[in-house]
């Protein structure tokens, strides 16, 4: 308890826990937990975006699309560097993400039905994703926040891109237009669910906010998300899908409709578009690619043995 | 014509290449090949918009890069058959990267000499890149022969596989010829030593049998493709043939 | 608009499960088999040639059958998820069929019953096809649900695969619900006495176990589609695409 | 010697000989690789079309691939049953096909690369298999005979019908016209050598015919074929790609160019562009579906074990 109390004063001070340092039990797992989901995320966000990488409609674009998702693998290669600090391997992780216990984040199992939905997830959910990392770059935990710089700086550069992409679509023929408006329309709710339910609905919320794990609620990120992106679909001349959309002069914010959480639930519990096809997929790559790993592992050993008989025969 | 088709031939190459790659996107066995693999992709597609844009304004006719891209059929294409050979498991992949990247260097850098100018620019860029791909695939080629049996089967089963479709890139066609003549584009020909010569140690170190006799599919560069194009551009162009007026 | 809808939704079905089958050509597990699903895919292209014949009519906006199957884009299909699910292996494209095929048949039967003498006429000559199709296919997987471990297993998995896209054809919307009410098209939750009575019954006899719960996904009828279906419409779109100023 | 004297005067005499009847182990030997390979044939020749059946530009155009396809399935299926009269089963056969012992007609080897292609395979290679399968259906074996009526009939149905697409196509846009013409230039020489090398070359040759299982020689067909085909070719407004076509007034004939043989025998050896493709395709096909088989006589035993054990119950 006195540990505990000292720890909880650091994190007051605003220092910064590194990897060998004194933690609580909780805050570990807490936090693996949390790196863990996130680097998944990056991981199998490459899925819906990979889903049109062969059918970008331009080299520009298809270039581009590249960028982003190998900037993705990048991530998610620092988070689990991130997570490794804390004591779990990174095929630990991957083998609780195939085996279902641990989540990624259930937007990715929505799908991309069309080209302008790769514009809205770079808008909206590299938008949202933003919204929720830009404050962890001062979590407590120093490796995760040192990833976070890193990530929301690349991030944001995603998102302008697919800023731009969808602007492209909704400046174009009519054909073009419907598709962004199509992709906005079924984009907005599950965006809006990135955050979480509401703060009364949230558990572990008040801990993680104490251990500066987590440093906004819920709530308040996402108006601060519906604020930024309404303006922006008016630009675009988009029609945000919610007739209760209204500018409140009072909270200086917008008033907007909750999301239906009975959908969130159900993606959660496995009954979104794509949850089996996301694990699968991924199933299928780590399975496949046993052979690829073994013969690495079995190439290293190989080669320490030769070093080692040659370090022999010369001493 | 000759300098557009020896143009497409080296865009088309790159630009089919880096498009089989990219459909590893999100599958590949180990997160640092996804990252290399979407890497390699980018590189080959950003050569791709240099080649075509060039052989585009070599033609003249107010086409650019993407209309060559995504506006040609089958038979425009001039890419040789080996980089449209279907995925397979990785250790086809890989091995139909280092096959290719092993021709690729040297080549590039043989076009760092070009009469022309704006190609000798474009080919120092890429073989900066290049120098970087054939190291990688080289690497593995060699960890995976010389990893565990089954690496080692896999290894040789692609190359057996794949050795049928690594001659055409050495050989010329008179366009090849009358190219190299002019001093534009070397004669693929020549190529052969600085491929034999890694292909030869690198397939020695990776404790892998070169398979015998010379036989080589051919084709690709006259346009002659296999069956697997038409199925790689149907996606790869569907949004440009399905909306002709579109602008992305 | 209504009717259109309707009609699209029974021959996107047909068309897009037709399509699936075809995939199969020349690659089945036994030559019996390649002969019966081409049999089958005949059918179905069939039966979409007469469901979209009529939708166009219908429409009446100089629109034909085939400008409905290869100049829509996918949110213009109305087929369920179930039928552009991938071929999986054959387990999972028989099981596809077989949950299909329990509900196509007493659908067609009250589609006999429809008020208009086309629909109805259309249906009476699919019903003779689909009538053997259910036979088949309930046939084939009894064999192998109570065949060896494996194929036992592989029938079973498929089934929990597939079932959460079964319920998607016995639900109605307020289209559905409107063909319904003027007499058109039954509506589909009327078929679901007749598909749970054959279904209980085959997988009674087939040894598999109906998979509990009733979550069903939906979209497809709405034109909301998986990923699956742009990477179908590709090729099958391909040549109407890329030469649209073409006959055939 | 006795019986085979007899033996040649009942074919002499063109009398039907039937699977239960004597015949020589080379009468016998002879028509099992000649069956087999023809029943090989409409199996891997189920290839090269299958590819063009997702991409058919019309419901008419797939419905009518979909059933040339299955005839040919069909095809196949009479063939390996005339076969199996001589003593060797099905799955004998396709062993020996998917181990390499066993050919199938090289045509097949080919690519179809546009859909032109497609109907330069009904006009050409069915029209050359039409021109080599018409005589034997006056062949000694009497199965063999009979198969044949029924295939030569649906053939020449085919025929038609891939005349037909390719003159849509030769009298449609400049770029239909450029695939049909293109078309013609592959399919030309590869039909040519559907009828096999010159007589002078052709080994057995005497021995089938005098058996009546080969009725015309090699170059007497391959001269029909030319003969048949070039008129229609000129109908269609396309070049025959062969710069020494003429026609002979004296052998009242068209004299022409022989194809390559050395690609012809390179094809053989297994050096054409799809030789490999083709049998792994097939391969692949028998291996996947092994549980399948293997399921069904599962399910055969257990439903005789059952019949029998109701039988026994009964008595």
């Amino acid at each position: 308890p006195e540990m505990l109390a000292a720890f909880q004063a650091r994190i007051d001070a605003g220092e910064r826990i590194e990897p060998k340092e004194w933690m609580p039990e909780g805050y570990r797992k807490t936090l693996i937990r949390q790196i863990g989901q996130h680097a998944h995320s990056e991981i199998v966000g490459q899925l819906p975006e990979g889903n049109w990488i062969t059918r970008a409609p331009t080299l520009e674009r298809k270039a581009i699309l590249l960028a982003k998702v190998q900037d993705e693998a990048g991530h998610g290669l620092y988070l689990y560097c991130a997570a490794e600090t804390l004591g779990v391997s990174r095929d630990d992780l991957t083998e609780q993400l195939l085996s279902g216990r641990m989540k990624y984040s259930s937007i990715f199992n929505y799908p991309t039905l069309t080209w302008a939905d790769i514009g809205a997830v770079g808008w909206l959910v590299d938008g949202a994703a933003i919204m929720n990392q830009v404050p962890l770059q001062r979590t407590s935990f120093g490796p995760y926040a040192r990833a976070m710089v890193r990530i929301c700086k690349e991030e944001s550069f995603h998102q302008r891109q697919g800023y731009d992409l969808i602007r492209k679509m909704a400046e174009g023929t009519a054909e073009q237009k419907a598709m962004a408006q199509d992709a906005l329309n079924r984009f907005w709710y599950p965006s809006l669910m990135m955050f979480g339910p509401s703060d009364k609905e949230s558990v572990h919320s008040a801990q993680s906010m104490a251990w500066k794990i987590k440093i906004n609620t819920n709530d308040e990120l996402r108006q601060k998300f519906v604020d930024q992106t309404v303006p922006q679909a008016q630009f675009l001349g988009l029609t945000v899908p919610d007739e209760a959309l209204a500018w409140n002069e009072d909270k200086g914010g917008w008033d907007f409709s909750e999301p239906d959480w009975n959908e969130f639930y159900e993606v959660l519990k496995g009954n979104g578009p794509c949850n089996v096809e996301r694990i699968e997929a991924r199933q299928k790559a780590w399975n496949d690619g046993a052979w690829f790993r073994d013969g690495l592992m079995a190439h290293a050993k190989k080669r320490d043995a030769r070093r080692q008989a040659a370090q022999m025969a010369a001493e | 014509m000759d300098l557009f088709t020896g143009l497409t031939r080296l865009g088309d190459n790159t630009l089919i290449l880096g498009h089989r790659i990219s459909e590893w996107c999100g599958h590949a066995p180990v997160l640092e090949e996804d990252i290399a693999l979407s890497n390699m992709a980018l590189d080959l597609i950003g050569q791709t918009q240099f080649w075509l844009g060039l052989a585009a304004e070599v033609e003249g006719r107010g086409r650019d890069a993407d209309a060559l891209a995504f506006r040609r059929d089958a038979w425009h294409f001039h890419n040789i058959l080996l980089v449209e050979r279907p995925n397979g498991d990785f250790g086809q992949t890989l091995m139909r990267q280092f096959l290719f990247d092993a021709w690729h260097a040297p080549m590039l850098k043989a076009l760092e000499g070009s009469a022309d100018a704006r190609i000798a620019e474009i080919a120092a860029k890429a073989h900066r890149e290049v120098a970087y791909h054939i190291e990688r695939s080289a690497d593995l080629v060699i960890r995976l022969g010389d990893g565990s049996e089954e690496s080692h089967a896999r290894m040789q089963a692609a190359l057996d596989r794949l050795w049928p479709y690594s001659g055409e890139m050495m050989i010329a066609d008179a366009v090849d010829l009358r190219l190299a003549h002019a001093g534009l584009i070397p004669d693929p020909a020549s190529i052969r030593p600085a491929w034999d010569e890694t292909v030869n140690h690198v397939l020695e170190e990776a404790t892998l049998k070169r398979p015998e006799g010379n036989f080589a599919h051919q084709g690709g560069k006259q346009g002659r493709h296999s069956e697997h194009m038409g199925h790689l551009l149907a996606p790869m162009q569907w949004l440009q043939r399905a909306y002709p007026d579109a602008e992305w």
